[in-house]
């Protein structure tokens, strides 16, 4: 019978599970209006014209990347060098930062261009479905950044908790559903 | 079957069971026959759950019961037979379906029905007829409804008729009838569609092809020209108070779409898309203050002394 | 239970207070409670709030009903009514109900000391509450919402709107929706990881099985809710396109995506209930219940279908047929399943030796009740029916049957069965017995005559109807029924004030039942157990109890 | 009505034979012929994977219908697959070992690749490539698109199936797994048969031409949209009820009340 520390870790690792599920069923929601305007006229054309591919892409890259930095996080943690665990927790905080940075060099762009929300079916369903990820993306943030402050606190000195690995689900999730999400609406259209 | 559904049709108009059109009737069959299967799985329930109430009640005397907690060949026995009822009744129901709404292809619509918050708008494809709440057909062939919407959903249901069939904002969907009997049938919107979804109620007359055809000439024609002074004033009164920027009225300058067209307004029955009688009276009280006759109706209230209202119920009391 | 973080959770030294608030440790030692069995006491007493809210709500509606062209309530006022007692009804009567009992009993019939994230608990609950709070603030803020539970658009856009009431719907349900998947989350890793050690998937009770189910449901059906919510919010906050066709949305996506939600939730709430009956049923017939394997079975079929049944509510909305037949196949299949279930209990009860506690009348009454609601139900999978009576009374009537025959019924046998548990009182049988028969006889007066009225072509939420024949008789017939209905809720309330102030004491095992829920004391103490007894089997009590009759040691074999 | 002359069109691809004798090889070099049962249901299936990939049905699949298509698209993946796991049950092997190992510990890519193919194959761009290979005399694509489904049907159902009963997954983790599956599989029965026209354009060309039956464009692809929808999903769910079953009737025997 486990005891202790060890349970604790199974039952967060389950916990964060079934939420990471939970929200890839609201994401399958947002994703499947989102293809479902894409099939009407017109609107193929406004993504290819809207949109920057190249520069989104560079800055997914800038976001994958901080899920490989947060992987190194969780592998220095399970090791115990907690230097380099706050290390690559703050570089994967910056490295998101820059995503969502990116996220608003878009979304201004778009806005100057005229389209927003209520221009017309795919301003509403990109904002929506682009917008509830970076919504993703800042919590999982502010999560980090919780959880760094806590690290240079000192909470993690012993390597016994399952807080690291547990966020780390959910930001790897959060980077899944980009990867989906960016292939929709960026990459297809070009290859329609 | 037969005496039940006699009583209940002297029992009120709008039921299912009064069919009037071979689609009604289909569906009364399987209706018929889904009701009996019921009747006989809720008997079988029923008769077994008091069986054993009375059989199996505790006693003071005797100790526990025998454990016994399961039994496969039961259990098959439970899942198959279930099966087997909802495998007959999905192709019984296939059968039905496709009999009673085949494909419409390219099938032209006979008339247009749109639904608009809180009356019905009806376009005689191929005449110049429009008309208002209460819509005629002819009896004996199959006609093609086209059913769209103004607003919002709205839908379109005469129990006698069968099926019933949304409108939808931005899409047309299709409606087969066929009316056997000559008569005045009642129905419903039936989907809730605002403030007035209750008194969004349907009038539909049958008439003989001969019949239906003079109707459908005698609305093709402009309105009647107002005879004497006060239905003339009234005329004047219709253009200058601005019902003409939501009511048409052929033949005269309204030309507004916002309200039912009146071109035939005093040749309906009902007014209000069911809600009354159409009598001068009534007219007089809808124009007094349409909110009070019909809250949230989106007529708005005009302020007229008694001259204008004599003046604007003369008029429309004789556009026949 | 963990060692690992600084913030512990003091436990408290005092034992768990009275159910009244007029004790001595005061309202705040609840609203700050994490403790699950006050968490589930607090749930119970918001679903009971709100069946009140929700029943006054429906019997203004039912007194403008009784007579044809009636002016007691104009429609503005009607429409809010009825749309604010579905929701209220759904979301803050059964819902909170059906958690309620879960937070409370699913640690003791495990097992378990308490849920597996005790703040987490409490944060679910309260975002119930606030979302009900949210939710009936409308009502102070220009107008509840008023186009229906479901909500259709483009009604529920801003331009058909004349207050912000559908707003608080979307944030009421949104706020309280976290709450439901937030608890349900917390189910399913209390049910898998914090089971006593000897207890298996295979003995866990029936209960506690379906809750495992339900929580996995709620987990996939809820999203869909929310990005509706959401989605029909930026309509009509920031004029987004989603629902209204002038934009390029789509009026029907709404329904898709609202109704993907709402089927899944109609099982929701009654696979729970189906787990409540399969505990009172052995109970209270002294005998195992049959075939539990089927039971589980059957529970996960209907879960999985659940997903596949959703255009049932969409056959009148002219998706062609090929479409209505896949659904009509798939809602028609969903029926058998749950005829396992009735079968078994049935089963169950035979050969026994029955006791009509008030909980286990409430069971004989829910399998007829239910059946009918059931077979309503499957009359609908058949199209062509459906086109007919689809938006009518008859709608009315199955729901009502299904609602109320099926998952209330279930609640107050639930509550019935529970509550000297719960309380350390005792709920007067004999009272219950009137409260049940004034309660029955009240619900099929109201609701049998309403199959009747839809066949006979009247409408749903019409705020009055014409004098046609035979309509302002029954539905006279069914507004005396509501009144009965209201009076037995009256009587029910009686009850319950009367026991927790000066009921009898309970024993720890009243009704001489099979699960570790009964092996504590009445109520529990705030550490249910300090040592759990073996279980060995999936009636652990009553092995303990009859060890030479116990269920391990027993030579049948299945089926015998 | 049966046109007499599809009967005749019964053919045998030297693919075919290609992929079939692959696959008996690959049986015999990890099973040796050992086990009678095995041997006997092995057998049925390669003869069930020899008829279906030689049979008028597939002739309609090749060259007329998307609907037909997907139906030896779903028997391959869905039957064929599974039944070639199941037929080496108890086999012990070390390549089946490790592989049992592999997608125990990582059942996702068991999941990834079962559901993964079945998408792929339906990327227009490559769908349209297999189907213009088809004629020539040794058809590498169709080979690859048969074999790789097959294979895919056989990876899929390790976790669940697998020759090592201790390796298989938990009954209720195969359900999840199975269930996430038919929702993957319903998606995209959903997206095929409301697929603007042409996407397959292949069969929006009018393949070759070839239409025996009169079924229209749309008729047809919102057919193979439902026969990926409705059939898989049968399927999936009823693997739900039989690993349930399966559980069920495991360990202790038929038991009162489940006793451990
Ligand atoms: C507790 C909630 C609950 C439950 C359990 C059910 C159960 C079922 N429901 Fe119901 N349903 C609702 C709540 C529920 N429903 C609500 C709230 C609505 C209306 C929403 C709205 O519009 O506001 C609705 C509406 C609704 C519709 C749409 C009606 C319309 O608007 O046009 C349909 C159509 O298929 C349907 C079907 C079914 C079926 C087939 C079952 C089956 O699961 C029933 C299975 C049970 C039995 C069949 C009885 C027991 C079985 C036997 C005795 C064995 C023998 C039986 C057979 C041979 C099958 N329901
Ligand atoms: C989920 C559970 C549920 C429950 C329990 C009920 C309970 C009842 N319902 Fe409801 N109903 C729904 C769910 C439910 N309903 C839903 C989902 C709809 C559809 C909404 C829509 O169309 O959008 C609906 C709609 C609906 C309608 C249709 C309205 C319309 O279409 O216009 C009607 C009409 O009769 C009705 C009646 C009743 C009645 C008489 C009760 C009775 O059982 C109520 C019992 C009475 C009480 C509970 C009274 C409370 C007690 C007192 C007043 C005593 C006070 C005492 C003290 C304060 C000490 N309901
Ligand atoms: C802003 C729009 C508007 C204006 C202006 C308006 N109406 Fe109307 N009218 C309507 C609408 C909408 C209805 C349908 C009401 C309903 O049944 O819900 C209606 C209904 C009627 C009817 C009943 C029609 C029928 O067949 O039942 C009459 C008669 C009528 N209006 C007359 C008038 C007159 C006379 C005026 C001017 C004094 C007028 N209306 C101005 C919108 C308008
Ligand atoms: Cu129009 Cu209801
Ligand atoms: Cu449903």
């Amino acid at each position: 019978m486990r005891i202790g520390t060890e349970r604790k870790n199974m039952e967060n690792k389950l916990m964060i599970k079934l939420v990471v599920g939970t929200e890839a069923m609201f994401f399958l929601s947002l994703i499947m209006v989102f293809v479902y305007f894409s099939l009407a006229p017109g609107f193929v054309r406004l993504q290819t014209s809207e949109l920057d591919l190249r520069s989104t892409g560079m800055f997914s890259l800038v976001l994958f990347s901080s899920s490989f930095t947060y992987w190194r996080a969780e592998k220095n943690y399970h090791k115990g060098n907690i230097g380099m665990l706050k290390l690559w927790l703050i570089v994967t905080f910056l490295l998101g930062a820059i995503f969502l940075f990116g996220q608003g060099k878009e979304y201004i762009r778009l806005f100057n261009d005229h389209v927003n929300l209520g221009a017309n079916t795919f301003g509403t369903s990109f904002f929506t479905l682009t917008g509830f990820h970076g919504l993703h993306v800042l919590v999982g943030l502010i999560i980090i950044a919780i959880v760094t402050a806590l690290a240079v606190a000192g909470d993690y000195d012993e390597k016994k908790s399952s807080v690291i690995s547990t966020v780390g689900i959910y930001w790897h999730f959060v980077d899944i559903v980009w990867a989906v999400v960016f292939f929709i609406v960026y990459v297809i259209p070009h290859i329609r | 079957m037969n005496n039940f559904s006699v009583l209940l049709s002297r029992f009120t108009d709008p039921t299912v069971l009064n069919t009037a059109s071979p689609q009604a009737e289909q569906i009364r069959s399987i209706g018929n026959g889904f009701l009996i299967a019921a009747t006989g799985i809720f008997l079988l329930v029923l008769v077994l759950t008091i069986v054993i109430v009375v059989r199996f009640r505790s006693k003071t005397t005797g100790g526990e019961p025998r454990q016994i907690a399961g039994n496969r060949k039961l259990e098959i026995l439970m899942v198959g037979v279930p099966m087997l009822l909802v495998i007959v009744f999905f192709f019984w129901s296939l059968h039905t379906m496709s009999a009673i709404m085949p494909p419409v292809s390219d099938h032209p619509a006979d008339v247009v029905i749109t639904g608009h918050q809180w009356w019905w708008q009806a376009d005689y494809k191929g005449t110049k007829a429009v008309t208002a709440n209460e819509i005629h057909l002819p009896v004996g062939k199959p006609l093609l409804l086209q059913l769209n919407s103004a607003d919002v959903i709205h839908d379109w249901w005469v129990p006698a008729f069968g099926a019933k069939m949304d409108m939808i904002p931005g899409t047309n969907n299709n409606l087969w009838v066929t009316v056997k009997r000559p008569g005045i049938y009642e129905g419903t919107c039936s989907e809730f569609c605002g403030k007035q979804h209750a008194w969004m109620r349907i009038r539909v007359i049958a008439q003989t092809p001969d019949e239906y055809h003079k109707w459908l000439i005698t609305q093709s024609t402009d309105a009647v020209k107002p005879a004497d002074s006060v239905a003339l004033a009234g005329e004047v009164l219709f253009g200058k108070a601005s019902c003409s920027s939501c009511h048409s009225i052929r033949g005269s300058d309204a030309n507004g779409s916002e309200g039912p067209d009146l071109t035939h307004f005093a040749s309906r029955q009902t007014m209000l898309s069911g809600m009354m009688a159409n009598t001068p009276a009534n007219v007089k009280r809808w124009l007094t203050d349409p909110q009070k006759v019909k809250p949230g109706a989106h007529m708005p209230r005009f302020i007229f002394n008694k001259d204008s209202l004599n003046a604007l119920t003369a008029y429309l009391s004789q556009l026949k | 239970m963990s060692e690992e973080t600084d913030l512990n959770v003091p436990e408290p030294t005092q034992s768990i207070p009275g159910l009244g608030v007029s004790n001595n440790q005061g309202l705040l030692q609840w609203i700050s409670s994490v403790d699950h069995k006050q968490i589930g006491i607090m749930y119970l007493w918001l679903s009971l709030l709100f069946l009140v809210i929700g029943g006054i709500e429906i019997m203004l509606v039912r007194t403008q009903l009784a007579v044809p062209n009636n002016d007691f309530l104009g429609p503005e006022a009607y429409n809010q009514l009825f749309t604010m007692h579905g929701t209220t009804m759904i979301f803050f009567v059964l819902t909170p109900a059906i958690f309620g009992f879960a937070t409370y009993f699913v640690p003791l019939m495990i097992g378990a000391n308490d849920m597996a994230f005790p703040r987490l608990n409490a944060l679910s609950f309260w975002m119930t509450f606030f979302g009900g709070f949210l939710l009936y603030f409308s009502f102070l803020a220009g107008g509840a919402p008023d186009a229906g539970w479901f909500n259709y658009a483009p009604l529920n856009q801003y331009n058909y709107s004349s207050s912000p009431g559908i707003n608080y719907y979307c944030s009421g349900l949104l706020l309280s929706g976290i709450g439901t998947v937030t608890a349900s989350v917390n189910f399913i890793v209390t049910i898998l990881k914090y089971r006593v050690n000897d207890m298996g998937l295979k003995q866990m009770p029936l209960f506690v099985w379906m809750i495992l189910i339900n929580s996995f449901l709620v987990l996939a059906a809820f999203p869909s809710l929310n990005a509706a919510l959401v989605m029909v919010l930026l309509d009509r906050q920031l004029h987004a396109h989603f629902f209204n066709a002038v934009g390029g949305g789509s009026a029907i996506l709404w329904q898709h995506l609202f109704w993907l939600f709402g089927h899944p939730e109609v099982y929701i709430l009654i696979l729970p209930i189906f787990g409540i009956f399969s505990e009172i049923f052995p109970v209270f017939s002294r005998k195992p219940i049959f075939g539990y394997g089927f039971v589980v079975g059957s529970g996960i079929a209907i879960a999985l279908l659940a997903f596949g049944v959703w255009v049932h509510h969409m056959f009148a909305t002219g998706l062609g047929n090929t479409v209505n037949n896949f659904f009509a196949a798939s809602s028609l299949l969903i029926g058998v399943p749950t005829g396992v279930k009735i079968f078994n209990w049935l089963a169950t009860m035979w050969g026994g030796s029955i006791k009509f506690s008030v909980a286990m009348l409430f069971g004989i009454a829910f399998l007829v009740e239910f059946t009918i609601g059931g077979l309503s139900g499957v009359s609908f999978a058949i199209v062509p029916i459906d086109w007919q009576l689809t938006d009518t009374y008859y709608v009315v009537a199955h729901l009502h049957y299904v609602f109320i025959g099926g998952s209330l019924f279930g609640l107050l046998s639930g509550l019935f069965y529970w509550f000297p548990k719960m309380s350390g009182r005792v709920l007067d049988e004999r009272s219950g017995r009137w409260f049940f028969w004034l309660f029955v006889v009240g619900f099929n007066t109201t609701f049998l005559v309403q199959h009747a009225l839809g066949a006979m072509g009247m409408a749903r939420r019409v705020y009055t109807y014409p004098d046609l024949p035979g309509w302002g008789i029954l539905n006279f017939i069914s507004t005396a029924g509501g009144f009965l209905m209201a009076i037995a809720v009256g009587l029910l309330i009686y009850i319950l004030v009367r026991a927790v102030r000066s009921g009898s004491k309970a024993e720890n095992d009243p009704w001489d039942a099979n699960t570790l829920e009964w092996t504590t004391t009445s109520p529990p103490n705030l550490k249910n157990f300090e040592q759990v007894i073996p279980v060995k089997s999936t009636r652990p009590f009553r092995d303990y109890k009859r060890p030479d009759d116990a269920d391990w040691n027993r030579k049948e074999e299945y089926g015998k | 009505m049966v046109n007499t002359s599809l009967i005749l069109h019964w053919h045998l691809d030297v693919s075919t034979l290609l992929l079939a004798a692959i696959f008996i090889a690959f049986f015999y070099s990890v099973t040796r012929f050992k086990r009678q049962r095995n041997n006997k249901l092995f057998a049925g299936v390669i003869i069930l994977l020899l008829l279906l990939l030689s049979s008028p049905l597939h002739y309609l699949a090749m060259h007329a219908y998307f609907s037909a298509h997907m139906i030896i698209h779903v028997i391959l993946l869905l039957i064929c697959g599974p039944l070639l796991t199941l037929s080496l049950a108890g086999t012990d092997h070390p390549l089946l070992n490790r592989l049992s190992r592999f997608f125990n510990k990582n059942i996702w890519c068991a999941w990834i690749t079962g559901v993964g193919i079945m998408w792929i194959w339906h990327i227009p761009a490559l769908f349209d490539m297999a189907m213009a290979n088809h004629g020539s005399f040794a058809p590498v694509f169709p080979l690859l698109q048969s074999g790789s489904l097959l294979l895919a049907g056989v990876v899929f159902s390790w976790p669940l199936l697998g020759p090592e009963e201790k390796l298989h997954t938990h009954a209720l983790s195969g359900i999840v797994y199975l269930f996430t599956a038919c929702v993957s599989c319903s998606l995209l029965g959903l997206l095929i048969t409301f697929a603007p026209q042409g996407t397959y354009h292949y069969y929006h060309m009018g393949g070759s031409g070839y239409n025996p039956w009169n079924i229209s464009h749309i008729e047809d692809s919102e057919a193979a949209g439902l026969i990926m929808w409705v059939p898989c999903c049968f399927v999936y769910l009823s693997g739900c009820l039989w690993l349930l079953y399966r559980w069920f009737i495991s360990g202790s025997g038929v038991k009162l009340n489940n006793v451990r």
